[in-house]
């Protein structure tokens, strides 16, 4: 399983940016397959990208943040912001990226020695794919209040409850899941638990829930009776709370970074430029506003970037970026809806007299869901009103 | 909660309100739609025909036509409840178009027969006249032969015969074609709102029989096509006010942090915004359906600007205010905002119109 | 003193709206002075239209709904809004109407024989001019919480306290009252009373707060021991925000008649003609969206006239017509500042070729108030919410 | 609270910062605003001595022309900074412009003279060069006069002196003329900021030295009209951040219906979006200030539009929050405002702007 051909590592936090930069984009354009380049789908399934994942994980650069001693390349923030810019410049897919980007983190703060050993080097052979088993059918943006529970019986935990919104569940293997160890607890953040569970145990039923796009993103994972053995908790019992909420990090800019609305801005480009709509001052103006506004955008991701570049650690502020950025999202693909004219009416992809494609409406769908995800817009709202504005309850 | 509050003195608007309830009680909207769209349908013959039953297919034809001569106002409350009951069926582009394009013609018995059966729900006649874009498709009729390609056909699939608009020499002729006319192809795309639209090519297809020609032609499109608007607009904004008052439900009910969602001053006023929304869509629908007749190509193109952009935008607000499930395709109202997306799109999107609007205003 | 010639008294009602509106029309264009249509000034004081205001005091048209019985036209609301659209469209000038709106239409229902027979005829003669005395430093909005007081002494109340934003105190001589005459009521709504109290008493206090434009508009109003006699107390005793809130009726439909955008977007297409704009499709664009909601705007006020119009009484949802009415206004003024472009540097009115001008400032700024003021826009949303949409508040 | 985040690495943009603090501790911006303004003058000379003073005039000037030689980054928190507190002279017209226009210059002696006064603040050299609309003005020198009208003046009847761009032949030509010369006729107007700003004619006025002409004067005019626009960005970044710092002040402490304005959901929300206005506002001011030189001119144009359409935008939503209160003129609300929309519509209004920046991008 881990005969993957020795990593090619090295310091890199001691390379400029600009070193780092070409390093990285000359590997991975060499390397990653063209047919999964600038994919349609947002989130294919681990199938659909195993290739490019395995070779990531053979040159030791799936995971970008993990220390080089669990195999990952250890990049600091602003090396991390140069490799996920990339990533995106060179159309590279996503991949199932729960046990890079969550798991393992969790694991390498909060994990004992065993349960890294035998966890982290899964991950990047790919043999364990991980998914998130955090919102509940009444908790989604009100996490506190979840109610799957996990009930100490010997050596293991018996779980019973529902979880939902559970990204890519149907191809994963492995949950990370929240369960109520205390319901008697003085605050409903006490008594909950981060348990590792695996989803081929009996009692885990998972069920897919196609989206706005007839896409099978997300699943509701059921359990019933499941039984977990108790070493598979993270950290103490009824301290998992605190855990859930410190994985995120200097990671949240991400939530913010320009590449959606690019590449949907170039999307509209391409379907302005075949139908003839730079002609019409009237669309230049709108256009030219959506392209300042991801100039802009770009020019305020470097303002929090250069803040981790320099060290620093990132506040609540941060999330003006995802404010901004799912709502310019969304405003590109309504007007490319727009500029389709009467074609608007298609649910395939426009054809362009070149032979290539835009999918407008893949796009102008995918576009609903980031203002809702990853903390709704109004709670980003909520968030920065009590936190960087400092507004009183009363 | 809006509605589009038409004058009802003798009770007809009432009955026919009740009538649609009564069909989308059988019909239900959302399965049907989804049915349609997994089968790769262009429409629903059982629902299609409760419309024909329920004489909705017959309502713009006049009476020499098999029609109940009903007016603006009748298609107007006709089409704001297949709206609100998201019944999906493409009737203002293969009921309402085809029926008072015929019937603004210069009737002749073959031409009454062919509305008739129309009404009837057993003709199904689209009109080949839009290319790719929207524009008049480049369809030529020369020597008998129909040659040209239209674009955006609803019912294609379906068709029992087709309407052609073509140019012969410089004159626009209309041409009744049947279905299985030889030379004739059609390649079905699947549309957002889950009924195929087809591309319709004909290769040098024997003329059928020619309807009409030249200005007069031309003027009973122009009529069709300000009707065919002013029943997508009152479908947009039967669309919108129902998804408004899907969501006000949604979120009244929906808890998060020991409080309804719609108890959030934030979101008051987001839904709100949306009612008010709604209730333009309706009044200005109110104005095109009651319009003295030299007013209403102008309260027509307003009407259907305003209800396409208030179903879109209340649609798109309803899928954030769902939270998750709004981006579900198990949730009604992602299939609201697509039938707003289509009928939106659907014979001139806003900005057209009120270009249009303010071209012909400064003209005058 | 009411020595005016006979006014000229039918019952309008009985006639069609065409008719009412041909006769009403006639008379107003040959009588109102050509040097008062379409004043720059929204609020001209007293003095500036004199001439008007006697005019149609003679005529006996200036009270459209007080009862003819008091020297009004005893107009019901379908006849009041002609009197209103013919008004504007003849671009009439705003009187001084506090005394016709406000103080007549409150003492017709709720004063006594002897108030209406002192009071109504010196409002009609313009003897008595007008203003009203509601809002207070900290009851703005929450009008409930004022702290003015009126306390009873034999046959007197004194009064002391505070008004503010009083429109044109100046220019006036009455003031109608709210005041606070039960400190220890239950709920502050109830220990309010209306009181009649002339300006040019002892103890009263006017002073101007010129606005945006510079002008003064607004007044605050200091009352320090003004002694009013108890006969000048409308209704009864701590019962006067019941009055207070009743008089407004179906007049709230005109806080979204289309007037005020109307002539604005005309100052617009004033200089948008003559800055050639119409030639850039980008302006064409924005200018369209602009006249439609104008345009919609009408049918949304005609759809709530009708109800008038068969006699039927208004909900809250006509306040969505002051939304959609003053948010228009606003950006009508601000898309006129747009087409100035390097202009909108000036304060003063910007010359047109032919020798007019447009009030492009005036207006930008002038627009800023009515979403502020008779209900802040905010206010508006929170009773539509309630109201309208039942929403709930838990 | 959002500010232009620029590096600092010796402190001299934190003098910046504490000289002007110290400098409008004394002249209060507001203050003088209402005071020039009853006044109708075009500006205060007692703070535009203090600016002077402290160095601001020159600021953009090299050492040659006793100017400090500080770049970018210090013009930007030196103009952002006069905009938090709203010392409204007409710094980037009036110091900014013609400074940065002689700096850009082939020098001589003349030249140097001329730009050390307008930096000691003894010189007040307004640029003639635009029209009634913000176009190059028709001003012509034939036979050694001048002739032709300028607008939109900044200082105008305070001037020493004026830079008149004047065509001869087709070839642009930058005359110095005393502001005493004969023929020359200033007529002011009141502008929104409380400053006048004249039109200023020329009739056969004899033509002074000759600065510059051609190429060379045209690539000055160019650097300088981005370096202007620059710190009119800076300044509106400026307005917008502090106008937003006064409304959650004043919302924070306003109580209505027993709570602080500030605490309703529907206000905090709208704070927050124009607390993000600010944010992005100040982050492409910081783009523009250290963009390498190569992409300056598009990072100015970027910075300018949002920085304008932040600020009025701010500044309106500010004047909403403020209730009645904002509706008056005593209130300093309305202050950032009228200076918001004059400094917007200098130089190119955003929507003007970004087309600039999209053309150039679309030509590349």
């Amino acid at each position: 399983m881990l005969t993957q051909a020795m990593p090619e590592q090295q310091d890199w936090n001691a390379l400029t940016d600009a070193e780092f930069r070409a390093i990285f984009r000359d590997w991975v354009d060499r390397t990653c397959p063209a047919h999964l380049r600038f994919m349609r789908k947002q989130r294919p399934v681990f199938d659909e990208v195993a290739e490019w994942y395995h070779a990531l994980a053979r040159k030791g650069w799936l995971s970008p943040v993990w220390p080089q001693e669990w195999g990952g390349m250890g990049l600091n923030a602003a090396k991390h912001i140069v490799y996920v810019e990339e990533w995106a410049r060179l159309g590279c897919p996503r991949i199932p990226d729960h046990g890079i980007g969550l798991t393992g983190p969790l694991l390498i703060e909060f994990g004992t020695e065993e349960q890294k050993a035998h966890f982290l080097p899964r991950i990047l052979s790919g043999e364990h794919v991980w998914c998130q088993g955090y919102s509940e059918p009444n908790a989604g943006s009100d996490l506190a209040s979840l109610r799957t529970s996990a009930v100490r019986d010997g050596d293991e935990f018996v779980i019973n409850g529902q979880k939902i919104w559970t990204t890519l569940a149907h191809c994963a293997n492995w949950i990370l899941l929240l369960a109520r160890t205390d319901k008697e607890a003085a605050k409903p953040q006490n008594g909950i638990t981060v348990l590792l569970v695996d989803l081929t145990s009996p009692g885990v039923v998972v069920r897919t829930i196609p989206n706005l796009r007839e896409e099978a993103d997300f699943c509701e994972v059921f359990f019933d009776n499941v039984r977990v053995p108790a070493k598979n908790v993270v950290g103490e019992v009824n301290a998992g709370w605190a855990l859930a909420k410190a994985v995120l990090g200097h990671e949240r800019i991400f939530l913010g970074a320009p590449s959606r609305p690019e590449y949907a801005l170039k999307r509209l480009e391409l379907l302005a430029e075949d139908r003839g709509a730079f002609g019409d001052a009237a669309f230049r103006s709108r256009y030219a506003k959506l392209r300042l506004d991801l100039y802009d955008l770009g020019s305020a991701f470097e303002r929090f970037a250069k803040v981790l570049r320099e060290g620093g650690t990132l506040g609540a502020d941060v999330s003006v970026l995802k404010l901004f950025c799912t709502e310019l999202y969304q405003r590109i693909t309504e007007e490319t809806l727009a500029v389709a004219g009467e074609e608007a009416r298609f649910y395939d992809d426009l054809p362009l007299g070149d032979g290539g494609h835009v999918d407008a409406m893949n796009l102008f769908l995918d576009a609903r869901a980031p203002a809702i995800f990853g903390g709704s817009n109004e709670i980003q709202r909520n968030i920065l009103a009590k936190a960087v504005l400092g507004l009183p309850s009363r | 909660m809006p509605l589009i509050q038409l004058d009802d003195p003798d009770a007809t608007l009432a009955m026919l309100r009740d009538s649609l309830a009564a069909l989308a009680a059988e019909a239900d909207g959302p399965a049907t739609f989804r049915r349609r769209r997994a089968a790769g349908a262009d429409l629903d013959p059982q629902v299609w025909r409760a419309l024909a039953e329920a004489g909705f297919l017959a309502l713009p034809l006049p009476e020499d036509m098999g029609g109940l001569a009903l007016g603006r106002p009748e298609l107007t409350v006709a089409a704001e409840a297949l709206g609100r009951s998201l019944i999906t069926e493409p009737y203002a582009t293969l009921a309402v178009f085809p029926g008072t394009l015929l019937a603004a013609l210069p009737p002749d018995e073959h031409l009454r027969d062919l509305a008739a059966g129309l009404g009837r729900g057993e003709a199904i006649l689209p009109v080949l006249w839009q290319d790719a874009r929207g524009r008049r498709a480049p369809l030529a009729l020369t020597d008998d032969l129909l040659t040209g390609t239209a674009h955006l056909v609803a019912g294609a699939s379906s068709a029992t015969g087709f309407l052609v608009l073509a140019a012969e020499g410089g004159e626009p002729v209309l041409i009744h074609l049947p279905a299985s006319a030889p030379g004739l192809r059609v390649v079905a795309r699947p549309g957002i709102d889950g009924a195929t639209l087809a591309s319709v090519s004909l290769h040098d297809v024997p003329a059928g029989r020619v309807l009409a020609r030249g200005a007069a032609l031309e003027t009973a499109l122009t009529q069709a096509i300000t009707t065919t608007r002013l029943a997508l607009a009152a479908e947009l904004a039967g669309i919108g006010a129902r998804a408004l008052e899907i969501t006000v439900d949604y979120t009244a009910n929906r808890v998060q942090f020991g409080k309804t969602i719609a108890s959030f001053q934030a979101i008051q006023h987001r839904l709100v915004d949306m009612w008010a929304e709604a209730e333009f869509a309706c009044s200005a629908c109110l104005n095109a359906a009651t319009a003295p007749e030299g007013e209403v190509a102008q309260a027509v193109l307003a009407a259907k600007a305003r209800a396409g952009d208030s179903a879109t935008a209340i649609t798109r607000k309803a899928i954030q205010l769902h939270g998750a499930m709004g981006f579900t395709d198990q949730c009604d109202i992602g299939l609201y905002l697509k039938r707003a997306i289509a009928l939106n799109a659907t014979l001139g999107q806003p900005e057209e119109l009120r270009l249009a609007f303010l071209s012909a205003e400064r003209a005058a």
